[in-house]
């Protein structure tokens, strides 16, 4: 299964891409092993934030085909 | 109900007439207005400039998902939001947060709401640059201390 | 600090803009404003215009001891008040209260105080004005459930 | 000693003028002597406001020559 994962802010500059489309072998995912592929391995920066689909959830959210999942840090709008 | 995301800078009072031309007359009994403007300094530095990126469609649908949570709250008659996206400069208006209530103390209690969840939740990233040219991203927003602290309804911290 | 009692109608946005122009650039984080708007119905009537009777010299001075109090009690930049008096209409402005500060939380505190001390405070009356032409007083404000009653700081109640 | 005595919205309509100026024999009187002069001994009506040199008082207030006293109902401004 094709998952886009998008980055913003500070994680951008950290990823080097504003987003990326990751292959996964098997129907489902979680957001961690996700991130753990990505990162080849480093851990998450505390207080990263994850959207799948633009609503926030967490890192053992399971992902499934054709997802949009993102990682950013804390927000700072208004 | 009306949020708009935008690049271009504009005149809050401007937007505040406007959208109020489009309410019913005479029904409302007032509104309650929040302007952020931008600062020429942060965390005891100058500031020249700022970047403001946004998650697009991620960033509407939270602020306007904020706007009807406060409709729930409070019995308001509208409300309006409209927030910059994009490069800022000192004195721009960043952020504005309008409701019109027939009561005003609902339309100050829906509006203190809205921008402080609205703070917490929408997805902007400010990244400011000083008058030498460097550039850092603001790392947190501060927090109003009466703003409540709903258990789930926060953005959820991945705790590592 | 500046407060405005005025015949003419106004234009809220276009006075906070102008008096925002003359504060320091870039060093407020942020305005509140309310604006109370004449409705065209009151206590299950309807109204077709009003009159504003106030007291020149202790009005003002009364809108000026409150903005004072406000600006004691937070840490507010400045602090902004126009009020109508005399011929009103269904929509018009009547009142805009408008407080800058660097933190919002502030300028929502000092706003929602100026405003309920205010309509407490200030000596002004309405007379409203029925489609028919009938003229009645109106008898007593709306409270602000949140506002706080200040021992000695409310006019005082001549009890017979 | 003289004093003006101001009346505004409904007391105006009551009182039947705008303001008026009452002599009092002696160097002091009450707001409350004051107004059984104006009212010809008519009680006062329930909250209504005073104000001497247009800072709120109450009945008991003691007035001096050229005092500029106020009666008028609740305040209804905002």
């Amino acid at each position: 299964m094709n998952v886009t994962v998008r980055y913003f802010a500070s994680m951008r500059d950290r990823m080097g891409c504003a987003d990326e489309v990751v292959s996964i072998g098997g129907d489902a995912s979680t957001v961690a092993a996700v991130w753990t592929m990505v990162s080849e391995g480093k851990p998450m920066p505390p207080s990263t934030l994850i959207a799948v689909n633009m609503s926030y959830t967490d890192a053992a959210a399971v992902l499934k085909d054709g997802d949009e999942l993102a990682f950013f840090p804390p927000v700072t709008g208004g | 109900m009306k949020v708009v995301v935008q690049e271009s800078p504009f005149e809050p009072g401007q937007m505040v007439a406007d959208y109020q031309n489009s309410l019913p007359r005479g029904k409302h009994g007032g509104v309650v207005t929040f302007v952020g403007t931008m600062r020429d300094f942060n965390d005891g530095q100058d500031v020249a400039a700022m970047r403001l990126d946004y998650y697009p469609g991620m960033t509407e649908k939270h602020i306007e998902q904020v706007c009807e949570e406060a409709a729930q709250r409070w019995d308001i008659v509208d409300s309006l939001v409209v927030h910059r996206h994009g490069d800022i400069y000192p004195n721009d208006a960043i952020v504005l947060v309008a409701v019109w209530s027939a009561h005003r103390a609902n339309a100050f209690d829906a509006c203190r709401f809205i921008i402080n969840y609205l703070k917490e939740r929408a997805p902007f990233w400010k990244c400011e640059t000083t008058p030498a040219g460097d550039k850092r991203w603001v790392e947190h927003n501060s927090r109003d201390p009466k703003a409540e602290v709903a258990a789930g309804s926060a953005p959820a911290k991945t705790a590592e």
